[in-house]
């Protein structure tokens, strides 16, 4: 067939689209209906944290932390404040890290659940799956209530510990949360595991191995799901997680499908971990006594934790004033995107929706 | 448990393959040349040697009479981490935009991050293959996150 | 029973206005001016009601899809929201209509009517009661094919003229896809064709003594899957894909365009529904005292729900998967429908060219049990290639210094 | 075996439709479709004297005509709008306004210079909170030393005018004090919960006890 002249055509691809979760943008070149070209292109939510941070002090910064990955507020907070207390050398009370390991846990479920709805509607199940994902997540969100006052924007925890002791009435919801989620699991994964167009759509779409991971520095669900069995919380044990037995799961060959299983598996993990917490926990204090404005000595320090998308870690540079002199967002989303272009060389439009879907990035951390 | 290699160790490793890239060493840090900074971060990745096959961040502060540029690596096979710290300025004008070589050729995992470092902190990376600003449009004026910008 | 057998039937139109045309004393003028003012009529009343049952088809949809994902619909306006569309539609006319400015107008303008007259126009030539048709055509499943095929023209109008990529991306596959699916629908029509030896709707329905579904199920499926893919909906939704590409071929269309477009697109299962009942569950047929009409909504009841089902379930395919679908399973599926419906009439037909009723049974056993082994073998070929998950090893190159709990 | 599973999501989602054992959680905010149960409820009526008594009204409730006003479901602690804020327990030491990361509340004491006696405190002429701006992070009442401002419990204070969002003290001492017990957990331990409509007077908010004595009353409470 010489003489039919075709050309690349260029979409772009947001930053108002309904499946990149936020005002993000893809300039995708196509051949028809496949790819040859893809460069995102984001900062449409930038609102310059890193700076901000360096005008609040410390106990201010940890409101910014919760409008980053806004769908896993309490990961973020942990993990600044586990960067404040190795900079301020901070003693932390043992109760306060059992509240921050199992709201953390209750975190990484609710932003597991919003990744595997949303990956289900990219493929386009029309909302079924994503408002069963939703129904469990109210759940959370209103324990999330109990806990801080708060569903979104939580702010809960402080340098030191926890802002406040859980109320009484927190513990039989979250028991009875924790006896329904496995439930809630099967009933998905049952609508969603062995869905035939769901396996046709995500099997050896958008591999990524376990070298390529390694190198473009993924973390998270989506390093473990090429095979790479590395995970912070058992690598590097941070508050509590050395007292807990889990596993991590990880992928077989790294597609899209594995990034789902692997996020299904996770949230089974978590229910894990959150049922041996309830069973150590004892009372106790549960803020150590911090000033209320902190000022460390000068110094700096790195500290991480296993958030649901990956690593997330914060470098704290501290002048010994009240506000840090530079606060660095090591955010995983954004480190996540990097192998994206090439993991969307070659594929058609369709799967671009899910293999971006897959990667489950929070534009408000992306952007920051 | 991650270990975590002091400055000290690093210093006396990478000072045996590479004569001359340490410019200074402490029990926590170590301090290495902008101009070895590939040769040592090759040698950082190399699985023979020490084998920080991965990149954790990279991390630009702003120290006024100079910058400095912090990697956090790791190596996930022996499970250990290291910090390699850069210091960098541009000659004659100090708050010129310094140059520093990219290690974007070593882990895929930096492209992104020093996009974001050249916009928010203005420091240039030679050999990057897209340097463009990544979070701020292109045009903006200055660099947000040095200490002698006022928004 | 038939109290409603001059509902919507030509006849009583026509004698009607026959008698009261001769009154006046038009004298010869009064056949076909009665013939004229029935047509008129009853393309009226048939369109009043497309158009209203597509109304509340709307509000139903979304009532279900509501239950569905154990939520509520739209429950506002009105007793149980059911004046929810109405509002839709105020609003709908009352937004402005943007014509994009790159547009090619006459195109632009001319889709939604090219995609909502062609749906109405099957509804002409489908028997809705004993009696009640428009217009009983004797090549009545030729115009049903014939008249799809214009729907394929008005989505690529819609996408082309819009002027925008996504709308093209949408309209181009919608292309691609209407066209490869016309075959096999054409297939499972082709073998109800072979059951009743008739083109007439009329004789369609009358000649099912068995349902058709129960005698071929397996033509049934080709069917459906193909009817599915036509008024492409879940899991065969590649021409709007509102994931994927916005809204497909009608991203640019507003106000009173969109209505009309969003008009045809809700009433296409209604008038699917309203083919399938006619073509595989006995149409009007059901048993007395319900009349036929009665029966007949509510097997296409029974066939919306059913859509709805699967939208409210399924994911959707790759567009390079459902062309697949289409010409290696449904097609070869299709073809080998009719070897074996050809093959059972040729044996079991009697001397006038008719099948009887305990013909039909016997065929009917044969088919399900042929349909059954075809599907569960087919399923196992692709089990066995598609299925299979290797066991996660963990890759060397990250070791945790922890043994695994 | 292949094909299975889809049909094993049919099954899934038409048990949510058939039984919807788990059902969402969703509260139709701000008006309830009222059952007729719901109507006579409210007029403290049996259901069937209602039924009976109203038939227009009871018809209207079962198809979904009839509505009542129905409040969100709220955690006592929910930190919201509707600030509570104590003229008599507060200092006007401003560590709120010094500790808001946005800088929105606006604190002036008496301007007009009289010494103070030990146990007086000055007169508040602007107590101003920009809740346009608020993102209630409540690190305001965390800062508060006297337990004088307290986080509400209101979600809805939609204005046409950006002016309108600014609470002053005139506003702030009139309103309904319904503190959450959002970082307040001695409001806990005394059984308050705004969200069933209960209020704290000043002395009832306190860290203590209830301040005993007129003394001490007045040394709260004097200007």
């Amino acid at each position: 067939m010489t003489g039919i002249r075709t050309e690349p055509i260029t979409i772009n691809l947001g930053p108002q689209h309904p499946s990149t979760h936020g005002v993000f943008r893809l300039r995708v070149t196509f051949d028809g209906e496949e790819i040859i070209d893809a460069e995102p292109v984001f900062g449409y939510l930038h609102r310059g944290t890193e700076k901000l941070a360096e005008s609040r002090n410390y106990v201010q910064i940890v409101t910014l932390t919760d409008r980053m990955d806004y769908l896993a507020s309490m990961s973020n907070n942990l993990a600044y404040v586990r960067t404040v207390e190795k900079l301020a050398d901070i003693e932390v009370p043992e109760r306060a890290q059992y509240i921050r390991v199992i709201s953390a846990e209750l975190q990484r479920i609710a932003s597991h659940l919003m990744a595997t709805g949303f990956l289900l509607n990219d493929l386009g199940a029309l909302a079924t799956p994503l408002v069963y994902c939703f129904r469990e997540r109210e759940r959370i969100l209103d324990l999330f209530e109990m806990l801080c006052g708060a569903r979104i924007t939580l702010s809960y925890m402080r340098p030191g510990g926890v802002l406040q002791d859980a109320p009484e009435d927190f513990w039989p919801s979250l028991d009875s949360l924790i006896g329904d989620l496995p439930h809630y699991f099967d009933e998905l994964e049952s609508l969603i595991t062995s869905n035939e167009i769901v396996l046709a759509r995500t099997k050896n779409v958008g591999l990524l191995t376990d070298e390529q991971a390694i190198d473009s520095s993924m973390s998270g669900p989506n390093l473990r799901a090429s095979g790479v069995k590395w995970d912070l919380r058992k690598a590097d044990p941070y508050e509590i997680y050395d007292r807990v037995k889990f596993d991590v799961p990880i992928g077989a060959i790294g597609d899209t499908y594995d990034r789902y299983l692997v996020r299904i598996l996770e949230m089974r993990e978590s229910v894990k971990i959150i049922e041996q917490c309830l069973e150590q926990i004892e009372s106790g204090p549960i803020r150590a006594d911090t000033p209320f404005f902190i000022r460390p000595a000068a110094g700096e320090a790195y500290a991480a934790v296993e958030g649901p998308k990956g690593e997330l870690g914060f470098y704290m540079v501290s002048d010994g004033g009240v506000a840090p002199y530079r606060c660095k967002v090591r955010a995983p989303s954004f480190i996540n995107l990097t192998p994206l272009r090439d993991m969307l060389k070659g594929w058609k439009m369709g799967d671009l929706i899910i293999i971006f879907g897959s990667i489950d990035v929070v534009l408000g951390e992306v952007d920051r | 448990m991650t270990k975590i290699i002091s400055g000290s160790e690093l210093a006396s490793s990478l000072e045996e393959k590479l004569p001359g890239c340490i410019t200074a060493s402490n029990e926590v840090d170590v301090w290495v040349s902008p101009e070895s900074l590939l040769d040592v971060c090759e040698t950082l990745k190399d699985p023979e040697g020490l084998d920080f096959s991965y990149l954790t961040s990279i991390s630009a502060v702003d120290y006024i009479d100079n910058f400095e540029l912090v990697y956090h690596v790791l190596s996930m096979r022996n499970n250990y981490s290291g910090v390699i710290k850069c210091r960098c300025s541009s000659e004659g004008n100090l708050r010129g935009e310094p140059t520093v070589s990219s290690v974007t050729g070593i882990w895929k995992g930096a492209d992104l991050q020093e996009r974001e470092i050249w916009d928010l902190m203005g420091i240039k990376f030679e050999g990057h293959p897209n340097l463009k600003r990544i979070l701020l449009w292109e045009g903006f004026d200055g660099h947000p996150l040095r200490k002698d910008y006022l928004g | 029973m038939n109290y409603l057998s001059g509902f919507v039937d030509f006849y009583t139109f026509y004698d009607l206005s026959l008698s009261l045309f001769q009154y006046f004393g038009f004298g010869d003028n009064a056949q076909w001016m009665s013939y004229l003012t029935a047509g008129v009529i009853i393309s009226f009343i048939v369109i009043n009601i497309m158009i209203l049952s597509t109304a509340f088809y709307t509000w139903f949809e979304r009532r279900v899809l509501g239950r569905f994902q154990v939520r509520r619909g739209p429950n506002r306006n009105g007793p149980f929201g059911i004046l929810q569309p109405f509002a839709d539609v105020l609003k709908l006319i009352m937004k402005e209509d943007t014509i994009p400015s790159e547009a090619d107008r006459p195109v632009f303008t001319l889709a939604p009517i090219a995609l909502v007259a062609p749906t109405l126009l099957i509804m002409a030539v489908i028997p809705m009661g004993e009696t009640s048709f428009l217009g009983s055509l004797n090549i009545g499943i030729l115009f049903i094919v014939g008249v799809t095929s214009v729907n394929s023209i008005a989505i690529f109008m819609a996408g082309w003229g819009s002027r925008n990529k996504y709308a093209i991306l949408g309209s181009m596959r919608g292309a691609a896809m209407l066209i490869s699916y016309e075959i096999p629908m054409a297939l499972g029509i082709t073998s109800v064709l072979l059951m009743s030896g008739s083109l007439a709707m009329t004789n369609i329905v009358s000649s099912q003594n068995v349902w058709f579904i129960l005698v071929m199920p397996l033509g049934f499926f080709v069917f459906m899957a193909a009817a599915t893919a036509e008024i492409s909906r879940t899991p065969f939704d590649q021409i709007e894909a509102e994931s994927e590409l916005g809204s497909g071929y009608n991203t640019e269309f507003s106000g009173i365009k969109f209505a009309i477009l969003f008009l045809a697109e809700f009433m296409a299962p209604i008038v699917t529904a309203a083919v399938v009942a006619t073509l595989f569950l006995g149409g009007t047929k059901g048993f007395d005292p319900i009349p036929g009409q009665i029966w007949f909504a509510l097997k296409m009841f029974v066939v919306i729900f059913v859509l709805l089902w699967f939208r409210a379930t399924w994911p959707r395919l790759r567009i390079d998967q459902i062309m697949g679908f289409a010409w290696k399973g449904l097609f070869g599926l299709g073809i080998f429908n009719i070897f074996i419906i050809a093959i059972e009439i040729m044996i079991f037909k009697t001397e006038d060219g008719t099948l009887s009723t305990s013909h039909m049974l016997i065929m009917s056993g044969i088919n399900w049990i042929i349909t059954i082994v075809t599907l569960l073998t087919l399923m196992r070929i692709y089990g066995h290639k598609k299925l299979e998950r290797p066991i996660p090893v963990p890759s060397p190159l990250a070791n945790m210094g922890v043994e695994a709990d | 075996m292949y094909g299975t599973g889809i049909l094993k999501g049919l099954g899934i989602t038409m048990k949510n439709l058939v039984l919807p054992t788990r059902q969402f959680n969703i509260h139709q905010y701000p008006n309830r479709k009222a059952s007729p149960a719901d109507l006579a409820k409210l007029e403290e009526k049996n259901t069937i004297t209602f039924l009976f008594s109203n038939p227009i009204r009871s018809v209207r409730a079962l198809v979904g005509l009839e509505t009542i006003e129905e409040r969100l479901p709220q955690h006592a602690r929910f930190r919201g709008e509707e600030f509570a804020w104590y003229d008599q327990r507060c200092t006007g030491c401003a560590s709120c306004a010094k500790y808001c990361p946005l800088g929105i509340i606006k604190i002036v004491t008496d301007t007009s210079g009289v010494d103070l006696q030990e146990g007086q405190s000055y007169d508040i002429e602007t107590f101003d909170i920009d809740i346009g701006r608020c993102m209630f992070c409540g690190l305001c009442v965390e800062a508060c030393p006297y337990d004088a401002l307290h986080m509400g419990s209101g979600f809805e204070e939609g204005t046409y005018r950006r002016s309108d969002l600014v609470i002053d003290v005139e506003r702030l001492r009139k309103a309904d004090k319904k503190p959450s017990t959002w970082f307040r957990p001695q409001l806990t331990n005394r059984g308050h919960d705004p969200i069933k409509g209960s209020q704290a007077d000043w002395d009832e908010v306190g860290r203590h006890e209830k301040p005993s004595g007129d003394q001490q009353r007045d040394r709260w409470a004097k200007r």
